[in-house]
């Protein structure tokens, strides 16, 4: 199942890079992150997993999709030369892949759910992550809630049409 | 009378007379013109302290007098006084001092009647006298250097008194650098006494110098030596003197014969006891001394101007003076001195009052319309006959004429003739062969100093007045404040000789000078030379020798410029071709200086060399490092495309960096 | 006298006097205001110049000091400390008695923005007394940074044609070595903290001294030191900001600048180098006075060829202080004498000639000296006191110029450590290029007929010019005939100094004599006392014993 | 399921690579703004596996408002997309250069 | 967790977060008020007079014990205070500058204050945060607002292209940033600073992995305080915003930036290859902040790599890493803050017709001291003072960062902050002649801008600026005890007090 769904996630992450239409590339990381929507489920974060699918895929995408329609946007040009900014750009991409794969595939090969099945169940549990969201984690909801009016306010006053 | 007191009042007196004549009329416009108040004051405060001199000499009872006035400096060994001594060399020194002095200020009472700058005339040689009197009187290197300087000061304000002419003032330059490059030597001399002795005290100096190691003696004389040939014009430091001439004339006579350049030979007589222990250096003294005699002698015979033939004459007569030095007979050099003092004073004189004569004519030519910018009234061209216009110059300068030229019984006979006589007895005695040369050389200088004496009295004041329209243009002769001074100081040139007649006389019994500076001046032969250490007959021959050479040559002089006049200068540069060229082009001297000296140094290395190394070389590293910093901000700059893709880069770069370093790098 | 915090007052009066001038409108108030202030504090500090008395200090410990508590944290003993000593007070006394005769010389010069080029200059005044009076290296740094603003802006707003340039210049130049110093510095407090665990962090010149700070260490603390004072002096080849600066100022800057503000260069070297370092000093006092007697002769060279009368005299001040270094680094007490001999002698006579330079440019608005030519007939006044101060500064015995030249090439001609006699031989013939530079400047400026109407109409000095001169001219007369006054002040502050440097060197040499049987324990730490080791370290302090930091 | 925790870090890995390029690649300004969201979808996969492989809520918890700031950064990146299109009629960000050097 | 005893602690700790909430509940009002009329004159003074009664909290929390609320999410007393203070004195101040500002550009919106206040929020709890959590989501609630306050003036192309690279380069530092925590979290299996340092790293896979993460998470805040060579968009977003929010942007953030940067290097990393990752860094970000601001001819751009050189200053300090060299950050950043504000400050009013603005060079404001002194002359004050000269502030805060690096054994690195700062003598002292040496009839830019007439002049905003001035002077005499002050707050009991959480 893993497997599964990082090969189909990986696939659909080079398919948003390879798309020249930004509907193309919204799709498909659309089905990319249905994908990770379900490794979060392979890893019993349920919880997560469902508030992915709602909030990523289902309202920030769709605001991209909706922005994408409103500005009637269409494929850019294709740039005739490679520019070496660009090669340099994919270098260093390459570079980072290989430090990042180094730093966390190198001697980390424990199990998940190393502990019980329950207890793996039970964090990713909403019912925990809820009690912890309004004890602990409580200052930073209410601080989350200021950030998401401020990003409401900022974003209507950026794009809203004045009077003037 | 305290002979402290004394000293003091010797001393600032005329350093008063300097304040007064020197500020009063700078702020005070009217004051400028009292000269009548300047004048006596001026005058006044160099005849006094020469009047209290004399009482000094004549109380001195041959125990020197240090006089203390208060501390100069204090710092580490170092402990200097304000200190003077009274001793028979300052003494005579002080005498001829303020005596010429006093005589020369009175005579330029007159000659500078009417100058504009008559008040600033008068403090410069009060001031001048001031600092003659602390080189002379000095107990210590240090304040004989403050005189030493101050009276370079004195000739450098002189020289160029007539300022709006900038040649003068070039001149006057000239003068205080070359004097400046021997005071180098004077200062280094300094340091390495001091280094060594850890004073500066005549009396340290005379008592522990000689026992210093040869190699410091050599150096401290030879440094001493070069100091002495900037202010008493030797080679090569002498060009300045000739130039020099373009002061005032009684400048002239005063500082640049009679006293001024005379104090290289007090240095070196002062520290005569350090010289006598440099064996090799005194070879080097005479030879130089030799060799400037000639040489000057030889530039003398070729001047028209009358200044400058004195000038050379100076020159060739200090260069005798430092003969004398050289083979240790400091109180020939001294005795020299006096007597110089005395007729070159009176020649320096007489030129002035013949030049003020024919500045007379000048103007009277030009009231009469003829055209006078090329009219030079010290060229001896267009002079000629002058001793019937103005009696009383044409006698003093003649009987001057016939001291300096060493004819029996006037006082540069004696003086020179035992100078001559010192070299001599030095190789017969002695047995040092450059005494020889030195004679020799002596010899012939004699000769050349009678032909041209001879020849710039015979051209100024014998035959026809050469000036247009001499019939109706007459020259005049000067003022009594003019002509006074020139009989005292032609008796004094007739008289002074007497005070050291030759070993032949007395055995040695009657050179007054010699017995009253003591053998202390008298260097290692003089002394037993008293009793006569060359046989007399020889002396005799030699002194026959030397004044028949001086007759001779006088009077062939005198009938060649009577015969011809200025056109026996032709035939003297036909017969000499090339080497009179050389001698009336200062042997080169002066181009040298001016095209190779000066002129690779101002022009060659300050002016194209190091100006322009400063503002592009090291100013422009400077500046270059400014621009680097700015042209690598400026390539810098160039990274901020305003692309965000690849701010982005620069990120993600810093990123794989910051890994790099942390998980690999640490 | 008995005034309180008398030191800090002859500091800070200034100060008072600049917020004043702020308050007030009329340009005749505020110069009649910096005039007061300016002779008021130079009648204290004379007061201050009474009130010391050498013979007291011995030992070369300043005197009417003023000291706070410290003014950092406990760990840091950095405080406000003033005092005065021999090396200090006869530059206290210049820089207050040119306060009055900068002030007077811009009396009618300045035309514009007078309230704030009083403020600025009266600023000035307390940062350069101020570094004069520090014994606190921070302290110090502080007043000699505080120099550097006034003076920017003295340069950039009433200076000549290039004088933004200028401004950029002099302080960029002087800000790269002093920003050096102070890392020296701070290094240097820490050093000493590390030497002796019982000390914290300080920068007391006093506690300081007693430090002996291994060779190695030293010589790039030197180096630091050195490199920002010779950028003050200026040194050769750091000169090149000085012409600039000198021409581009107006009258007073130039003044203030030659006069005072060289001096905090050689002053530094003096307070700071050679005590704190000396086995540094005395290692690189050949290179040092090497470049200062290149200094001599080059600067005297490029001011002969200077058609500008102003860069002239500029240039002079390069070669003359190369007179000082040389001093500084013979170690003798003659030389060492000299060198703060001449500091005033420099200030006095170059500030006399700057003057005279500025009141000819006042008057033709030229500092070419091919404009000129002839003046001695126009103005006899200012040419007299021109001349009177070319002899001084060409060093003509029985004025200032030459009692230090003196005794600096004496004490360097004896002086063991540089033991060279060419070097002593090529720095004297400074005093024959002076006279070839100056005599020039003279024979341009003064000599030869008035040709040029426009000079042929000039007004002589006015009493104003007259009065802010006279002080100069009989000083350069009183400093000549009678310096002893003046030298006595400063010998024993100079024979302490010359006498740490040598107990210091001599300790140093010893510490780090050839290795013997405890060299191991030397290793572990190499510069603390036997008893550090019974002392428990925590682990700060073990760290900054780490010799390789 | 026996899937070793670094097969799930180094997924992650890939996908958050995968974002960096399309930062780095892509013209289109919304388009950037998606890759950099993949970037962090990748971030959340990495924090949710530590979180299941400890035990330990807390990196759900910051997943949960990495979610929210998300959708926070979007809003208010698409109002600035909008406004930049506005001025410029583009989205194209090699054409958004008005500020350089 | 018991929740009833939760909610208890919680009401207990309401005290340790009063600024935050007198700051967001204010914002909350101020936005109400805008709803109804959005350019209400009284609103910016609603939020001065928020942030006012916050600072004032905060000043009375300074000397309180330092300790840890909101179940370990976040510090408080001393340290926290310090940095909320001066937050809480850039907001105000930026406020006030802001007034004339905006009106005359016609976009004094209420909601902007609003935003700046939350912007104020974020700051606050990422400066005292002492969880990964709520650095997160203080930077993020922080930077959200500043995209939006940088692209306000929307009409402006130059404003909105700023938003859009801020955002941009923003949102993708943030996906390291995060990634770095994940990390950090993974080798550590804790959120909270004290924790962190104290977690086992047993496997070498652990310190690998943890390592790592420190690195990306370093990144995310070298990012935000635009240390090199994550400095690209700083020149651009300074430009293109407005004035007193750039000064905002360049201060606060700083501020809250680095107090929580060193809040983790002292709390969370053990003493060890970070010392040269972010010695590397310095050396890039004075290099490059120095010289490249040399050639700028605009003076907010040359604000921007001059605010870029200062990060570097700072960061000499963290990367001494004692006690002594964190203090004097703090203390850097207090002067820091004074002294750009009031530069920026300065900018924002004499930024009006024809003038210096964004597109506009330094040269079109020529002589402009002499017309307008009170400006000429605090200006001149920052000027010297951003160089370090004494007796500024910002000659103590150089000392300050400066002293303890060279104790540290870091005196190269010191040798090459200083020489960089004269390097910056150049370009500050450039500002400061083209105000007062130059003549206004001189200069081609300056004669043209003339033709606009002269800046207009705001009272409350030069008096702010007076305030920053003289505040800059009066250090000379504070500056010890500040220092001291800070050092305080290192205490090693701070560090025990810190030691729970989770």
């Amino acid at each position: 199942m893993f497997f599964l769904l990082a090969t189909l996630a990986v696939a659909a992450a080079v398919g948003m890079l390879v798309s020249r239409s930004p509907v193309a590339s919204a799709l498909w990381l659309v089905l990319n992150l249905f994908c990770v929507a379900g490794l979060y489920l392979t890893l019993n974060a349920s919880f997560i997993g469902v508030i992915q699918i709602l909030v990523y895929a289902g309202a920030i995408m769709v605001l991209f999709l909706f922005v994408i329609m409103l500005l009637n946007l269409s494929a850019l040009p294709q740039l005739e030369d490679i520019q070496w900014t660009q090669v340099a750009a994919f270098a260093v991409g390459v570079v980072i892949l290989a430090q990042l794969l180094y730093v966390t595939a190198l001697g980390l090969d424990v199990p998940i759910e190393p502990v019980s099945a329950e207890t793996a169940a039970e964090v990713g549990d909403a019912r925990l992550l809820g009690k912890e969201l309004f004890t602990r984690y409580a200052l930073h909801v209410e601080v989350a809630a200021i950030l998401l009016l401020a990003a409401t306010v900022g974003a209507v006053m950026l794009a809203q049409r004045r009077f003037d | 009378m305290d002979s402290e007191l004394l000293v003091r009042l010797i001393l600032l007196l005329p350093l008063f007379g300097a304040v007064v004549n020197g500020l009063g009329p700078l702020f005070v416009e009217q004051m400028r013109t009292r000269e009548g108040w300047i004048g006596t004051l001026g005058t006044a405060v160099v005849v006094v302290p020469f009047a209290l001199t004399a009482y000094l000499f004549a109380t001195f009872d041959g125990t020197p007098v240090v006089v203390d006035f208060f501390t100069w400096m204090e710092a580490g060994d170092l402990s200097l006084q304000f200190s003077y001594l009274v001793d028979e060399l300052s003494l005579i020194m002080t005498l001829v001092v303020t005596g010429v002095g006093g005589v020369i200020h009175l005579y330029s009472t007159g000659y500078m009647h009417g100058d504009s700058g008559y008040w600033r005339f008068f403090a410069y040689l009060n001031l001048f006298i001031f600092a003659m009197l602390n080189l002379v009187l000095a107990n210590n290197l240090p304040v004989l250097f403050l005189g030493w300087e101050g009276v370079g000061l004195c000739s450098y304000l002189l020289i160029g008194f007539w300022y709006t002419d900038l040649s003068n003032s070039a001149a006057a330059n000239k003068a205080f650098i070359v004097n400046r490059i021997g005071d180098f030597a004077f200062l280094m001399a300094m340091f390495l006494l001091f280094s060594q002795l850890g004073s500066l005290d005549f009396d340290v100096l005379l008592a522990e110098g000689p026992q210093l190691s040869q190699d410091v003696l050599n150096w401290t004389v030879l440094l001493l030596f070069i100091g002495a040939t900037g202010k008493s014009a030797q080679i090569p430091l002498f060009v300045w003197l000739p130039d020099a001439m373009a002061g005032p004339t009684p400048v002239s006579a005063l500082i640049h014969a009679a006293t001024m350049v005379t104090s290289g030979l007090y240095l070196l007589a002062r520290m005569s006891e350090l010289v006598l222990a440099a064996e090799i250096v005194m070879a080097v003294i005479a030879i130089v001394g030799a060799l400037t005699a000639i040489m000057a002698a030889t530039i003398a015979i070729t001047q028209n101007d009358i200044k400058k033939v004195l000038a050379y004459s100076t020159v060739s007569q200090l260069g005798y003076m430092f003969m004398a030095a050289g083979v240790g007979a400091f109180f020939v050099s001294i005795f020299h001195v006096l007597t110089h003092a005395f007729f070159k004073g009176c020649l320096f004189l007489g030129s002035g009052s013949v030049i003020h004569s024919m500045e007379h004519v000048e103007h009277e030519l030009e009231a009469e319309g003829h055209d006078v910018s090329d009219f030079d009234p010290q060229d001896m061209r267009t002079m000629g006959g002058l001793q019937q216009y103005m009696p009383s110059t044409g006698w003093t300068y003649f009987i001057a004429t016939l001291a300096i030229s060493g004819i029996p019984l006037l006082a540069g006979f004696f003086s020179k003739d035992e100078i001559l006589f010192k070299a001599f007895e030095y190789g017969f005695v002695g047995g040092a062969n450059y005494a020889w040369f030195v004679w020799g050389v002596g010899v012939i200088t004699a000769a050349l100093t009678a032909f041209y004496m001879a020849r710039s009295y015979y051209l100024t004041f014998l035959g026809e007045p050469r000036w247009p329209d001499a019939d109706t243009v007459h020259a005049h002769e000067s003022s009594a404040s003019m002509t006074i001074p020139l009989w005292i100081l032609a008796g004094g040139s007739a008289v002074t000789g007497y005070l050291g007649l030759p070993a032949v006389i007395a055995d040695g019994k009657l050179n007054w000078i010699h017995h009253y500076l003591g053998a202390d001046y008298g260097g290692p032969v003089a002394e037993p030379s008293l009793a006569g250490h060359v046989p007399l007959a020889l002396e005799w021959g030699l002194i026959g020798l030397s004044s028949g050479i001086a007759v001779g040559v006088f009077l062939y002089a005198r009938s060649a410029y009577l015969a011809t006049g200025v056109a026996f200068d032709e035939t003297l540069s036909a017969r000499f071709g090339g080497l009179y060229q050389t001698w009336s082009d200062t042997y080169y001297w002066d181009d040298f200086y001016d095209n190779v000296v000066v002129d690779s140094l101002i022009n060659g290395l300050a002016r194209r060399g190091l100006a322009p190394f400063d503002g592009r070389v090291v100013d422009g590293i400077v500046n270059g490092v400014a621009g680097a910093a700015q042209v690598g901000s400026g390539l810098l700059r160039r990274l901020q495309t305003g692309v965000v893709q690849n701010y982005a880069l620069a990120l993600v770069l810093g990123v794989v960096l910051v890994i790099g370093l942390m998980v690999f790098g640490g | 006298m008995d005034i309180p915090y008398l030191t800090s007052l002859v500091i800070f009066l200034p100060t008072v006097g600049a917020l004043l001038t702020l308050l007030l409108r009329r340009a005749s108030a505020i110069r009649w205001t910096a005039l007061a202030t300016t002779t008021g504090t130079f009648a204290l500090s004379i007061v201050l110049f009474l009130g010391y008395d050498p013979a007291v200090s011995t030992a070369g410990a300043p005197q009417l000091m003023d000291i706070s508590a410290a003014w950092f944290p406990d760990a840091i003993d950095v405080k406000y400390f003033v005092g005065v000593d021999g090396l200090s007070i006869l530059l206290i006394l210049l820089t207050t008695l040119l306060g009055p005769i900068v002030v007077l010389s811009s009396w009618t010069y300045i035309d514009a923005k007078e309230k704030g080029y009083y403020a600025l200059l009266l600023l000035l005044q307390t940062g350069i007394t101020g570094v004069f009076a520090s014994f606190d290296l921070i302290l110090f740094y502080v007043f000699f940074e505080l120099t550097l603003i006034p003076m920017y802006f003295i340069i950039g707003v009433w200076g000549g044609e290039n004088r933004i340039y200028a401004a950029i210049k002099f302080v960029l130049y002087t800000l790269v070595g002093s920003l050096l110093m102070l890392v020296a510095i701070l290094y240097l407090g820490y050093e000493a903290a590390a030497v002796d665990p019982g000390h914290v962090f300080t920068t007391d010149w006093y506690t300081l001294l007693e430090y002996n700070i291994p060779a190695d260490t030293q010589t790039w603390l030197f180096a630091l030191f050195a490199l920002s004072f010779a950028i003050k002096v200026p040194l050769f080849p750091l000169h090149t900001w000085l012409p600039d600066a000198h021409v581009q100022a107006p009258t007073g800057g130039s003044v203030i600048l030659a006069g005072v503000l060289l001096k905090m260069g050689t002053y530094g070297l003096v307070r700071f180098c050679l005590p704190l370092f000396p086995n540094a000093a005395q290692s690189w006092a050949f290179a040092l006075a090497a470049l200062a007697v290149v200094g001599i002769i080059y600067g005297a060279l490029v001011a002969r060829a200077q058609p500008d009368a102003k860069k002239l005299v500029a240039y002079s001040s390069v070669s003359h202080l190369g007179f000082v270094v040389l001093g500084i680094f013979a170690f003798t007490t003659e030389a060492m004498q000299g060198a703060v001999i001449q500091m005033v002698n420099h200030g006095i006579s170059t500030g006399a000639l700057f003057l005279l330079v500025g009141m000819l440019y006042e008057r033709r608005h030229t500092r070419r000296m091919n404009d000129y030519g002839g003046l001695a007939t126009s103005v006899p006044i200012l040419s007299t006191l021109m001349v009177f101060s070319v002899l001084a500064s060409a060093g003509l015995p029985g004025l200032n110029g030459f009692v230090g030249e003196f005794l600096i090439l004496l004490g360097s001609f004896k002086s063991t450590v540089l033991d060279s006699v060419a070097l002593v031989a090529l720095a004297t013939t400074g005093v024959i290029l002076a006279a070839v530079y100056l005599l020039y400047m003279v024979y341009e400026l003064f000599f030869g007929e008035l040709t040029d109407p426009a000079n042929a109409n000039l007004a002589d000095v006015n009493a104003r010019e007259f009065v802010l001169m006279a002080p100069l001219v009989l000083l350069m007369l009183v400093m000549g005939f009678f310096p002893q006054p003046f030298l006595k002040q400063t010998a024993p502050a100079t024979t302490f100094l010359l006498d740490t440097i040598e107990e210091k060197h001599a300790a140093v040499e010893a510490m780090e004599a050839p290795p013997t049987a405890d060299d191991a324990a030397r290793e572990a730490l190499p510069v603390a006392p036997p008893e550090a080791a019974e002392v428990t370290l925590d682990p700060d302090d073990l760290r900054s014993f780490d010799p390789d930091r | 399921m026996e899937v070793a925790l670094n097969w799930y870090l180094a997924l992650g890995a890939v996908l958050f690579s995968i974002g960096t390029l399309g930062v780095l690649f892509k013209r289109n300004a919304i388009v950037v703004l998606m890759s950099v969201e993949l970037m962090l979808n990748a971030v959340n996969l990495t924090l949710v596996a530590f979180s299941q492989s400890m035990g330990d809520p807390d990196g759900q918890l910051l997943v949960f408002f990495s979610i929210a700031v998300a959708a926070a950064e979007a809003a208010v990146g698409l109002a600035i997309v909008i406004a930049i299109f506005r001025s410029k009629v583009t989205v194209d960000i090699n054409e958004i250069n008005l500020f350089k050097h | 967790m018991e929740l009833a005893r939760a909610f208890s602690t919680m009401a207990a700790d309401l005290p340790a977060i009063f600024s935050m909430i007198v700051v967001s509940v204010v914002g909350l009002v101020m936005l109400t008020v805008a709803a109804f009329r959005s350019d209400h004159p009284s609103i910016p003074w609603l939020g001065v007079a928020g942030m006012v009664v916050a600072s004032a909290w905060e000043l009375f929390q300074l000397g309180t014990e330092p300790g840890t609320a909101f179940f370990g999410a976040i510090r408080v007393g001393g340290y926290a205070a310090f940095i909320n203070l001066l937050v809480l004195l850039a907001g105000i101040a930026t406020t006030i500058l802001s007034v004339p500002y905006l009106h005359r550009l016609k976009h004094d919106y209420g909601e902007v204050y609003a935003l700046l206040m939350y912007a104020t929020v974020g700051m606050i709890l990422l400066g005292s945060s002492n969880s990964m959590v709520s650095i997160f989501v203080g930077l993020e609630t922080m930077s959200v607002c500043l995209y939006v306050l940088a692209g306000l003036i929307r009409e402006d192309e130059g404003a909105v292209e700023a938003a859009l690279k801020y955002f941009l380069l923003g949102a993708f530092s943030t996906g390291f940033f995060l990634y770095g925590i994940a990390l950090m979290y993974g080798a550590t299996g804790t959120m909270y600073l004290p924790a962190m340092a104290q977690a086992d790293l047993a496997t070498a896979g652990g310190t690998l992995l943890f390592w790592a993460g420190v690195a990306l998470f370093l990144i995310g805040f070298l990012f935000k305080v635009s240390a090199a060579p994550f400095h690209m968009w700083t020149p651009d977003v300074y430009q293109g915003s407005p004035t007193p929010l750039t000064g905002y942007m360049s201060t606060a953030s700083k501020a809250a930036a680095f107090g929580s940067l060193i809040l983790v290097l002292y709390y969370a990393l053990p003493a060890e290859r970070w010392t040269l990752v972010l010695a590397v860094v310095a050396v890039i970000t004075m290099v490059v902040g120095n010289v490249m601001a040399l050639s700028q001819a605009n003076v907010k751009r040359m604000l921007a790599y001059s605010s870029i050189a200062h990060a570097g200053y700072i960061l000499v300090a963290l990367a001494a890493g004692t006690e002594a060299a964190f203090a004097g950050a703090l203390f850097y950043l207090l002067v820091y803050t004074v002294m750009n504000i009031g530069a920026f400050g300065v900018m924002a009013l004499l930024e009006w017709d024809g003038r210096e603005g964004r597109v506009q060079t330094l040269d079109s404001l020529a002589g402009i001291g002499t017309d307008r002194p009170v400006l000429g002359v605090t200006m001149v004050v920052f000027m010297f003072s951003l160089t370090g000269f004494p007796p500024f502030g910002g000659f103590f805060g150089k000392y300050a960062v400066f002293a303890p690096a060279v104790d540290a054994g870091l005196t190269w690195l010191v040798l090459i902050g200083v020489l960089m700062s004269a390097v910056s003598g150049y370009y500050y002292l450039r500002v400061v002649y083209v105000f007062w040496m130059q003549d206004r009839d001189d200069v081609v830019d300056a004669r043209q801008a003339s033709l606009g007439g002269l800046p207009p002049v705001s009272r409350t905003s030069q008096g702010v600026l007076v305030v920053c001035a003289v505040g800059l002077v009066a250090m000379a005499f504070f500056s010890g005890g500040l220092i001291e002050a800070a050092t305080g707050f290192f205490d090693a009991s701070a560090m025990a007090a810190a030691g729970g959480g989770g």
